[in-house]
């Protein structure tokens, strides 16, 4: 059975394990002992500051989160779609699964020279995104789907209710959490994808570039910076997909 | 779909034949639950069937309502194929509302199509305090006692306008008092318009007191009939006193007590 | 842009240059966005790998652009319409390493050897050296790849890594922050070895035959741009770091020291190709691949 | 309801959209006419098989599969252990969770040097792999965990099953679906990370540095030659979890 | 946890007691279920609680079995705190049986622990025979009928040692005969090694048949009890017909019917 924590007790508990996580940072970077390899935390800190007052910051960060944003939009869009589809119609599975696994398969390496080919590289980014997420979601729809109580399935049918009306107030609301839970954790792919793929297609303005550019003049404390923003990017991210999930009503899903 | 919801008038055209069918369940198909099983329940009427827990009584509801298709044979029933015009109301053995929806939403899903809005929120209402669940219609179904949960489940079945109606065991999981009252219930709805009814239960009073056709299912596969008898008092003012009553009740203990 | 070459048709051409320091001896032409006339629109963009420079090259988006030797005769040999129209830097590739009793080429014996890009020229070139002075690369030294320099230099700062093959500036930036410091110079060793005059060819600038085509003296007009650009760069290193950091290439502070020692250097198409022939006939002697199978014929390189 | 549809119909169909698949890259590849963007399919296949004859190439894919088979196993056992703690108890989830995100949200590129000072170039992409996929497995497991139906919960606790009674009878088969839909995707994952990570740490033996090798000399069709390994591979590595996943019996699982 | 199955000689020491509790639910709290509510049920006797749907029947048996704890006032019952040495057999108003087993390991599991895994099959068959699904043993739940699967769990729960047996409106959903058999089955049993029970159903007959002591809740919320009945009619060879039970009926029908 669960047991109830308070609000603020687990509060305090988060703030305790990132306090060590951080402790654990400065005492490996003091044990290195070099900043070019792992600069201290306040030395990072202060590195974003700086480059946080600098315009170029913001156009990056504006550019890598529109390229995040449009790729998990799209990928949702599309997996689930392909995941209703296959987990209701076998014959859609058996079409879409090729090319589904075909996707979920192909290296990112190999498809950045395409993407490079195809698109500009401001969009490389969002392409290799959609064809790291999209087989992600699309599977979990699926499972979702696959998972629909069949009882109520026969309940809508019974009564006559419309495909649309079966879809939505009977999958939907099933598939929801498989839908959710596996939005959640693209989210936190999605970032890594995205900056991965600018480190390597470069984009005029892109955190990736960025981190990219930092490294090659071996400012790691900067590299730590950028990383930095990445890491609250993709936290913020959550944090707002969180808000979207609690405002689900139906709650007391059982019965 | 049709938009309207038919009357007394041509409610006679519809009844229910099962023509010679068979069935088996894929998994236990090594006994089937029924075989080469005939059956008529006549229209406008309310056939009751009885029998023994696991001898199909369900199965059977399920092959009327299209839900199950038989091995072979033929089943015939108003609204059972997709495409005709007709429409079943389905009261399956377990309340099946949907756990992310209030109980009057669960009701009014079923009749938006058919009574827009508006209508069907009256409706989803009226009938919730028919059923003594005025006071917990924005209740979600796990915060509802067993039998509230079974009378929402009632109250979706009477509400929704169809041609026919089966109901499986409806009336379980309710105290005495709440039975009584919603037998007389059913009996008062079901005379405004006669509307073709099977009743599936284990109560032999609910039985007498509903049951223009009895039919008493056989233990073990494949079912048979066993009993089928007819009870042409009139529904209004039955009761259990009534010597027919008395003869019928005999009759049925002999069968299953 | 039009295919003609009627004289008043504009044509507009793309000039690309990388990151890093092969993008050094663009930095005047890219600062002043310099236009050849001949009514050609010239266009400056930076990208951020060779890779990239290829891409756009097959699908003809750019003009004009600097790749490793190797790459721009496999291109050319492979029928991807670009010549070599002249050397903008030789080899400035050094050996490191924090054990200073290394003093000559055997004594790597027995050592595990870091560099970039296995199947980029530096992997040939120390194959190449390593086998003259008679060491098998597969079994007397461990060769470790890693994706980019600075990873090298922060390997060898941590002392994970003790003997490192790489370019300028990072050569520098690794001297001054590890314990490592240059004990081997290839490009001396590679002109002894096959008695050049020059440092070997490392990064070429090519330009389309579309363009060249199309407009001969504008094509001439860059070529020489470039080599003003290129004397400028490396006669007044503050101006130009600061260009290049305007530009985008690399941080004025970490552009300035490299600027000296990287091998930035105008050779004309003429005078280079004895060299760039030697260098390629060399590769193609250790992997044919490497250079596309055979030696570009002298269409490959543009002299006017 | 679903669609019935018979085996060998879902074989044709599958075998349609992947000749469709075919079709196109042959006729994309003809209309860019380059070998070195797009070659033709036959092309590709030619080269799969003489890179098969030498023997390194075996020695490759030998080492990238141990890679990615250790990087998922990892993945799933962490992933299944804190899946579990957080879903059931939110102490230790407000405990693990910042870690968690941390790991879920730095890019690659900032990890993958202190990766690389910490373990040799072989185990690299093993460590990224599982950088990247674990915390997908811990947030589809911990959905999972907090989908369980509580009133079995109840049942185990009011007839005083033991823990490990109620994890063993009711928690684990709940989760489940869960899990292997969550390692369904995170097998795909896993084979890009690695070879993508193979690609950055280049290990003297894996399908990575072939394919980046052969990238490096603008061998496009053997990139791809490379690529289709890859391919096969995770289709392989599927089909197999797939059987697995057969040989659950408990199917009928409502009621 | 304890290997003793205890027998009727030191049943005497349990019993279940209600001290002026109160209980409300989380989302619900504005009407509690129960304020001040005060009960006691004696030992190695069966207590059977009669009430209107949704008064609170199946919270009073959570509550006496721990899976909800009081707002305020206090419980005892052998074998409702985690470390106390006694145990509950809890048979709840859905057959709550684990889907991905078969009916014989949804058993087996309960008992394993305290019988050990040959004994565990050997009581499992036994019981599954005695309600009748002998031959359904290896059927997964969903291949079962809803009576099926009801019986399934009360086998689970006679099997299952323990010194209080609370059952949640067992013999719903099954048919008469079925209920009478059982009804036996359980006397036969409960006479054996008499465990306190606590029985809640809506058949008055089934109350007057098993109940020492009859309770019966009063609707709305908070609930009382409405009245208490005690019958020291010996358990076997109870019949419906005895003046003790008719005039029991009358009471009840008056407070319920
Ligand atoms: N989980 C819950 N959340 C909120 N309210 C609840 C919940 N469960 C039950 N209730 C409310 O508590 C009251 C009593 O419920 P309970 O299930 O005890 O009734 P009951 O006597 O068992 O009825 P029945 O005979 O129909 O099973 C009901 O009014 C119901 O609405
Ligand atoms: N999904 C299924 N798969 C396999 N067998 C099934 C399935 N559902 C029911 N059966 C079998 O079919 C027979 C009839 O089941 P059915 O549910 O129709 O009985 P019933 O008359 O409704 O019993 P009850 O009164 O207990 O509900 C039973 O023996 C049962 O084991
Ligand atoms: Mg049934
Ligand atoms: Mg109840």
């Amino acid at each position: 059975m669960k047991v109830f924590t308070s609000k603020t007790e687990k509060r305090i508990i988060g703030f305790l394990s990132a306090a060590g996580f951080l402790f654990i940072w400065k005492f490996v970077s003091i044990h290195i002992g070099t900043d070019i390899i792992l600069p201290a935390p306040e030395t990072v800190f202060l590195r974003l500051l700086s480059i946080m007052i600098d315009s170029g910051f913001w156009l990056a960060v504006g550019a890598t989160v529109l390229r995040t944003a449009y790729g998990l939009i799209i990928s949702f869009v599309l997996g689930f779609a392909a995941g209703i589809g296959c987990g209701s119609s076998s014959k859609i599975d058996a079409l879409l699964s090729p090319i589904i696994s075909i996707t979920r398969t192909v290296p990112v390496m190999s498809i950045i020279l395409l993407a490079m080919i195809w698109f500009s590289t401001d969009i490389v980014p969002v392409f290799v995104c959609v064809l790291m997420i999209f087989p992600i979601l699309t599977a979990n729809v699926k499972q979702g789907v696959k998972g629909v109580d069949r009882k109520l399935v026969e309940l809508g049918v019974s009564y006559r209710l419309s495909r649309t009306e079966v879809f939505r107030e009977i999958t939907v609301p099933s598939v929801m959490p498989f839908i959710l839970g596996g939005l959640r954790s693209a989210i936190g792919v999605g970032w890594k994808v995205v900056i991965a793929a600018e480190v390597l297609s470069q984009p005029v303005r892109a955190v990736g570039t960025g981190l990219q550019f930092s490294q090659m003049n071996l400012e790691t404390a900067e590299v730590m910076a950028w990383t930095v923003v990445a890491v609250i990017l993709s936290w913020l991210s959550e944090f707002l997909l969180d808000l979207l999930i609690k405002r689900r009503k139906w709650e007391p899903a059982d019965a | 779909m049709p938009e309207n919801n038919r009357k007394a008038s041509d409610a006679e055209t519809f009844g229910i034949k099962l023509d010679n069918i068979s069935f088996a369940y894929p998994d236990t198909a090594k006994d089937p639950v029924f075989r080469a099983f005939s059956m008529k329940m006549p229209a406008a009427k309310v056939s009751v069937i009885l029998g023994p827990s696991g001898c199909g009584k369900t199965t059977l509801l399920n092959l009327v309502s299209g839900l199950l298709e038989p091995g072979s044979g033929y089943i015939d029933a108003a609204g059972r194929s997709e495409n005709d015009k007709g429409r079943i109301s389905v009261l399956f053995q377990e309340p099946r509302l949907l756990p992310w929806r209030s109980v009057r939403r669960n009701i009014e899903i079923v009749l938006n199509k058919h009574l827009g809005a508006v209508n069907s929120r009256k409706t989803a209402e009226h009938y919730l305090t028919l059923v003594g669940l005025g006071s917990f219609m924005d209740y979600y179904p796990a915060q509802l006692s067993g039998g509230m949960r079974q009378r929402a489940a009632i109250a979706r079945a009477f509400a929704y306008p169809a041609d026919t109606i089966l109901m499986d065991e409806p009336f379980q999981a309710l105290d005495l008092g709440l039975k009584i009252n919603l037998t007389e219930l059913f009996t008062k709805l079901w005379v405004e318009d006669r509307r073709t009814s099977v009743f599936v239960t284990h109560d032999i009073n609910e039985a007498i007191l509903l049951g223009d056709e009895i039919f008493v299912l056989s233990p073990g596969k494949p079912a048979e009939i066993l009993e089928h008898i007819t009870n042409n008092d009139p529904h209004s003012g039955r009761t259990l006193e009534s010597e027919t009553s008395i003869e019928i009740e005999k009759r049925l203990y002999r069968l299953l007590g | 842009g039009s295919q003609e070459a009627a004289a008043p048709a504009e044509v507009n051409i793309t000039i690309a240059a990388l990151k890093g320091p092969s993008g050094f001896a663009a930095a005047e032409m890219m600062k002043d966005k310099f236009q050849p006339g001949y009514n050609v629109n010239a266009e400056y963009i930076l990208l951020g790998s060779p890779l990239d420079a290829v891409t756009k090259m097959t699908s003809g988006e750019i003009d004009a652009a600097f790749l490793p030797v190797n790459t721009a005769a496999k291109l050319y040999t492979k029928g991807i319409g670009y010549k070599l129209a002249a050397v903008s830097g030789v080899g400035s590739l050094y050996m490191l390493s924090s054990d200073s009793s290394v003093t000559d080429w055997p004594e790597l014996k027995g050592k595990t050897i870091y560099l970039t890009g296995k199947g980029a020229t530096p992997d040939y070139l120390l194959r190449y050296l390593l086998i003259e002075n008679g060491l098998d690369p597969e079994k007397d030294v461990t060769l470790n790849f890693t994706s980019t320099p600075p990873q090298i230099v922060q390997l060898l700062a941590a002392g994970k890594a003790d003997t490192a093959f790489i370019p300028q500036p990072f050569a520098l930036m690794a001297e001054t922050n590890t314990k490592a410091g240059i004990v081997l110079d290839p490009q001396q060793e590679l002109m002894k070895i096959r008695g050049t005059q020059k440092p070997f060819p490392f990064t070429v600038f090519v330009l389309s035959e579309r363009l060249i085509e199309a407009r001969p003296e504008a094509a001439a007009e860059i070529v020489s741009a470039l080599e003003a650009s290129i004397n400028w760069v490396v006669s007044n290193p503050d101006e130009a770091s600061a260009a290049i950091e305007e530009i985008g290439i690399m941080t004025a502070v970490a552009a300035k020291p490299a600027i000296p020692v990287s091998g930035i250097q105008f050779i004309s198409a003429a005078d280079s190709r004895a060299d760039v022939e030697d260098f390629l006939s060399m590769l193609l002697e250790l992997d044919p691949v490497s250079v596309g199978g055979k030696l570009p014929d002298e269409g490959f390189y543009f002299e006017n």
